[in-house]
């Protein structure tokens, strides 16, 4: 019995995680639909359930009720396996995952390379379904894919490596409390390596404005063209679930995990109040808005959504409002730190949204070139700035106010020399600096 | 606790199982997976002795060897990209002339 | 007990991954077994107490190389080539190797007096924190052959953009 | 690895002697030695607006030739003509550029005018003014929402759109319609302006100038953008005169013509505004072309609804039209370029040919010359910036 023991929490959470991500994807989108409804003045998906809430739920069924084509000329075995591939690769990097101090599958000490080597696998995948379909667009997109991952997470895995300098350790927990311990989150003092680990994570994402791979205007949907029904809808998990991924890396090794904002300061304790209320706030416009929905069951479900977010602000407000040495005060901790962690997956992935509606795409040579040509070189010299940072600090014992900002200064200058090199190279096929701009008016 | 014999069969086993591929295939590139093959059957080896002298020199040695298995793959398959622009095969037999 | 069965598992998924590289037709279901075997390796890697190596494994081996594999092999994979004939008539060369080496390992196995085949493959205690420790050989005791290795990496590089470039 | 064209050149595992032969020609042309790869984008594809098929040759990723495939839209327009009365055919050529349906009338009524020597009152040139000018930025608009969405860019699609609808409200107030309105008629308007026309007109343009400084701050200085745009199918002004490029496109190759000024119609020569132009005649010119061009139009329509003469609407036309045999060449300047009506009479009350110049068509052809050299992803912007509508230039 003590054998199995250590095991059945760990599963457990892999079968919440794993029942749940589906569902947590499906609303992503809802978000993200809503969110680019907002930004282009339109209301989004309002038709299923009040406010749209049901919408990713008729949309999986109806993924799954969808005829599932195969081409004529498709590898079948590679075809078939391939959103398999993209899916597991995903669904496994969440296990390293720290979403609060209690909630984590498992605690490996080399946890964030874990998480990197197993979401690289995902790119098998892309480029076998995109080879699978035996389609001109797969391909290109399956090729232009691989090329900007391997791209991307070299400069990913070097901004990764500033954060561990300062963490001293892989595990994703140890980085946790290395920032607990420091008292500061790392993104204050590697501001330039969050910079290079969200560029580089949304081109790992495939997000706009680095979509390349599945570029709607040019590919149709590159790697995915060929796919319909549960198996797109695979990718789209799988697509999701990485959104996720490296948001949450980004979130423990940057923005302080599951650490509330001024964590160590009493002053700010009243912070601690901030979800439940924030849980009551939404909770509040739900039930304002119940009455308004046009059919009876849409009211009841606004009611219901209202009703679960009381019950969410009541679990938050529980360890704060119970004496302090009770039991319940004690999963405060776990339970406050699964908010915060998820707050800020959630404003990472806001951030991606947010880009992508509003830039446009980079071609692919240009992406190709900012990867190669400013991030990676940039993410090198981010790592020697805060190499250097550190040997000032904790060698020649400057202070932290000192040795950091020199740290991110450097890094800064060399990152402008970068850009003004890169600068010269920006448009090489017309000919002249001089020849700017625009209208002559007659 | 799994004897390590066991391991040795088991690398023993990849071993020749790449040593087949390499002898039987015509394709330079399913030839040099075979080479992986072999360096991985190494691997087992190495990182199974490792842990029976309980020393992880044996790892480093493993590591040495996947940097190496890199640098293989990257000139191997340097080759067969230059070899395939010029004689559009990449069959084993067909690299018959030395020089074009 | 658990970690026999972890071990057959991934030794029997290896090998007949193995197995299914050297003889499927179709080039780009070679790699993909190859990757199966080489991630099976991982985790004959880990159950071995050696997670530095098991991830090494997983980024390089099977994130980096073979990426670079299968990306090759979409580039020349001609149509013609699944007509081809893929296989040489050497199989009795193979088979001879083969056997060759079998006795090898049987005979190895009888003269050490049967003790590799009892000997359990790890000590009782655990080992330190893995990474540390291949940290440290890394960059102490093995600091000279880790820097050739970068040079020779760097070596490779130019190689292949050489040999990869469209004229030389 | 899909189909490669075959026969392209000739396949030979042991050409070792064909390459000494081709060393100075230049044979190999593609990455590894492979043939160049055929890419058919469309007549189904998201962005070639439409039913264009594209056959592109490739060399890995880059265009090294292309084919336009056209016709999938083909309905004989000119033909119908021959078989409708020259009433009856008005509505027909709204179907032609259906996003600016406007304009397609007034080039028609025009040129039925011309040919048959009747004017239409000044009111009724002041209102077509004003409704093609309109017109124009709605096309524009339009443009400029699928040539972003195109690129990339989602978002100024709706507001675009946005705008657009208010243009359209005015169009449906005006004649019932929104999309092909036929809201001229031979001698005239069709209906008179309602009691709003101007206020409308008047409170939109007031707003407008803002709602492009919007469009601006999203693209015009983004480095994204300017990088998609900046150097991208460049057509020098000799080349798109060669070409019969007509439009903004051919404007933003540094030629000023417009046919506004050049010869004016409708009631342009009382207006005053002027003629952008660009400079390199890439596809960032032509963006900047356009979008002033769209504040130009808006400078006519406020000139215009400051006065708007009383009268009738309708010129000295019968119920039944005959003109005089012989044959007219009309063209005005269409948000796309030089729409042209060839119309032949032989004296009955059907044309005996009519010809149509779509300036789609005649600007579509320089596309291959554009984006030769280029990537895919530049085909799409490329092919975008031309600003096509395949009802055009199919017919």
């Amino acid at each position: 019995m003590n054998a199995i023991m250590p095991y059945v929490f760990p599963v457990l959470f892999a079968l919440v995680i794993v029942a749940l991500l589906p569902l947590v994807a499906g609303y992503i989108v809802l978000v993200e639909r809503k969110v680019m409804a907002d930004m282009q003045v339109r209301l989004g998906p309002m038709r299923v359930g009040p406010h749209g809430l049901l919408q990713p739920i008729a949309d999986a069924v109806k993924l799954l009720l969808k005829e599932d084509i195969i081409p004529e000329s498709a590898d079948k075995l590679l075809f078939w396996g391939a959103p398999l591939i993209s899916v597991t690769a995903a669904m496994l990097a969440l296990a390293a995952l720290p979403i609060g101090p209690f909630f984590q599958i498992a605690d490996l000490n080399i946890g964030l390379l874990y998480i990197l080597g197993i979401s690289s696998l995902g790119i098998f995948g892309i480029v076998l379904g995109g080879w699978a379909s035996n389609s001109h667009y797969s391909l290109m997109g399956a090729l232009r894919s691989a090329a900007q991952l391997v791209s991307y997470e070299t400069s990913a895995g070097m901004a990764i490596v500033g954060a561990l300098l300062l963490a001293g350790t892989l595990s994703t927990r140890g980085i946790v409390e290395a920032q607990s311990e420091a008292g500061w989150w790392f993104i204050f003092v590697a501001p330039v390596g969050f910079f290079i680990y969200l560029v580089a994570s949304i081109a790992e994402t495939n997000r706009a404005p680095f979509d390349m791979p599945e570029a709607e205007s040019e590919l149709v949907a590159g790697y995915m063209t060929e796919y319909s029904g549960f198996r797109w809808a695979l990718y789209f998990l799988a697509e999701y679930t990485n959104m996720v991924v490296v948001a949450s890396i980004a979130a423990t090794l940057f923005l302080g995990g599951w650490m509330r904002p001024f964590a160590n300061t009493r002053a700010f304790n009243f912070l601690d109040y901030l979800p439940p209320l924030l849980m009551l706030g939404v909770a509040g416009y739900c039930f304002r808005r119940a009455p308004k929905q046009p059919v009876a069951v849409q009211k009841m479900f606004m009611a219901a959504v209202g009703l679960l977010c009381i019950v969410l602000a009541l679990i938050l407000i529980m360890p704060l409002a119970v004496p302090r040495d009770s039991f319940l005060a004690s999963s405060k901790a776990g339970i406050h730190g699964a908010f915060w962690f998820l707050f800020k997956v959630g404003v990472y992935i806001y951030v991606f949204m947010w880009l992508r509606f509003t830039f446009p795409r980079y071609r692919f040579d240009q992406l190709m070139r900012l990867g190669w040509q400013f991030l990676v070189p940039l993410s090198i010299v981010n790592v020697m700035g805060i190499g250097v940072s550190l040997a000032l600090h904790r060698q020649l014992h400057w202070p932290n106010w000192v040795s950091f900002p020199l740290g991110v200064a450097l890094t800064l200058i060399a990152g402008a020399f970068l850009l003004a090199t890169g600068e010269k190279h920006e448009h090489p096929r017309v000919g002249d600096e001089e020849e700017e701009e625009t209208p002559v008016h007659a | 606790m799994v004897p390590i014999g066991h391991y040795i069969f088991l690398s023993a086993a990849m071993l020749a199982i790449g040593i087949v591929g390499i002898v039987t295939r015509r394709n330079v590139i399913i030839i040099l997976m075979s080479v992986e093959l072999i360096l991985n059957a190494v691997n087992i080896n190495l990182v199974a002795f490792s842990r029976l002298v309980g020393s992880v020199e044996g790892q480093i040695f493993a590591i040495f060897i996947i940097t190496d298995a890199a640098a293989e793959a990257a000139v191997g398959l340097g080759i067969i990209i230059a070899f395939f622009r010029n004689r559009e095969t990449v069959l084993a037999d067909e690299m018959d002339i030395l020089k074009w | 007990m658990l970690d026999q069965v972890i071990f057959y598992f991934f030794a029997a998924l290896a090998v007949v991954s193995a197995i299914l590289v050297v003889t499927r037709r179709n080039a780009v279901q070679s790699a993909i077994f190859l990757v199966t075997a080489l991630l099976a390796t991982a985790g004959i890697f880990l159950s071995l107490n050696a997670e530095f190596l098991f991830i090494v494994q997983v980024i390089l081996y099977a994130g980096g190389i073979m990426v670079l594999f299968v990306f090759v092999i979409m580039l020349v994979n001609l149509d013609v080539a699944l007509h081809q004939v893929q296989f040489n008539r050497q199989w009795f060369v193979a088979l001879i190797i083969s056997a060759v080496l079998a006795a090898q390992v049987v005979a190895a196995i009888a003269v050490s007096r049967r003790s590799l085949y009892t000997m359990p493959a790890a000590p009782a205690e655990s080992l330190e924190p893995n990474t540390e420790r291949v940290a440290f050989y890394l960059f102490h005791t093995y600091m000279l052959p880790f820097e050739i290795a970068s040079i020779l990496l760097l070596v490779a590089m130019v190689g292949a953009v050489v040999m990869a470039k469209k004229r030389v | 690895m899909g189909t490669r064209k075959p026969g392209h050149r000739e396949r030979t595992i042991t050409g070792v002697a064909d390459r000494y032969n081709a060393a100075g020609t230049n044979v190999e042309t593609t990455v590894l030695g492979a043939d160049e790869i055929i890419l058919n984008m469309g007549p189904q594809h998201p962005s070639t607006h439409g039913v264009l098929r594209v056959k592109l040759r490739l060399d890995g990723e880059k265009v090294v030739g292309s084919e336009c495939v056209i016709g999938y839209l083909h309905r004989g327009v000119e033909k119908i003509a021959e078989h409708r009365s020259y009433q009856q055919f008005a509505p027909y050529v709204d179907r032609m550029d259906y996003v600016a349906a406007v304009s397609n009338g007034l080039g028609y009524c025009e040129a039925v005018e011309k040919l048959m020597q009747v004017e239409a009152p000044p009111r009724a040139r002041v209102i077509r003014t004003i409704l093609t000018e309109l017109q124009r930025i709605a096309s524009h608009l339009f443009w400029l929402g699928t040539h972003a969405l195109d690129i990339g860019a989602l978002t100024p699609l709706f507001y675009c759109l946005r705008e657009r609808e208010e243009i359209l409200k005015i169009f449906e107030k005006y004649c019932g319609a929104r999309l092909t309105t036929h809201a001229f008629r031979i001698g005239g308007l069709q209906y008179e302006a309602y009691d709003e026309l101007e206020k409308d007109t008047e409170r939109f343009c007031k707003g407008f100038d803002k709602r492009v400084d919007e469009y601006e701050s999203l693209l015009t200085e983004n480095r994204i953008w300017v990088g998609r745009t900046k150097g991208i199918g460049i057509l020098t002004a000799d080349a798109a005169i060669a070409m019969g490029v007509t439009g903004p496109v051919l404007r933003a190759s540094g030629v000023q013509w417009d046919i506004r000024k050049a010869m004016p119609y409708a009631a342009y020569d009382q207006y005053e505004f002027s003629i952008p132009t660009g400079q390199n005649g890439d596809t960032y010119d032509r963006y900047v072309v356009r979008l002033e061009e769209m504040r130009q139009s808006r400078k006519i329509c406020l000139q215009a609804i400051e006065n708007i003469p009383a009268g009738p609407i309708l010129g000295k036309v019968g119920k039944v039209l005959k003109p005089p045999p012989g044959e007219v060449y009309h063209s005005i300047e269409a948000p796309k370029g030089e729409l042209g009506y060839y119309i032949v009479s032989d004296g009955t009350t059907q044309p005996y040919r009519v010809r149509i110049r779509p300036p789609s068509l005649i600007n579509l052809e320089a596309l291959d010359q554009m984006i030769r050299g280029h990537l895919v992803a530049d085909v799409v912007a490329v092919i975008g910036t031309l600003d096509i509508v395949l009802g055009e230039v199919d017919r």
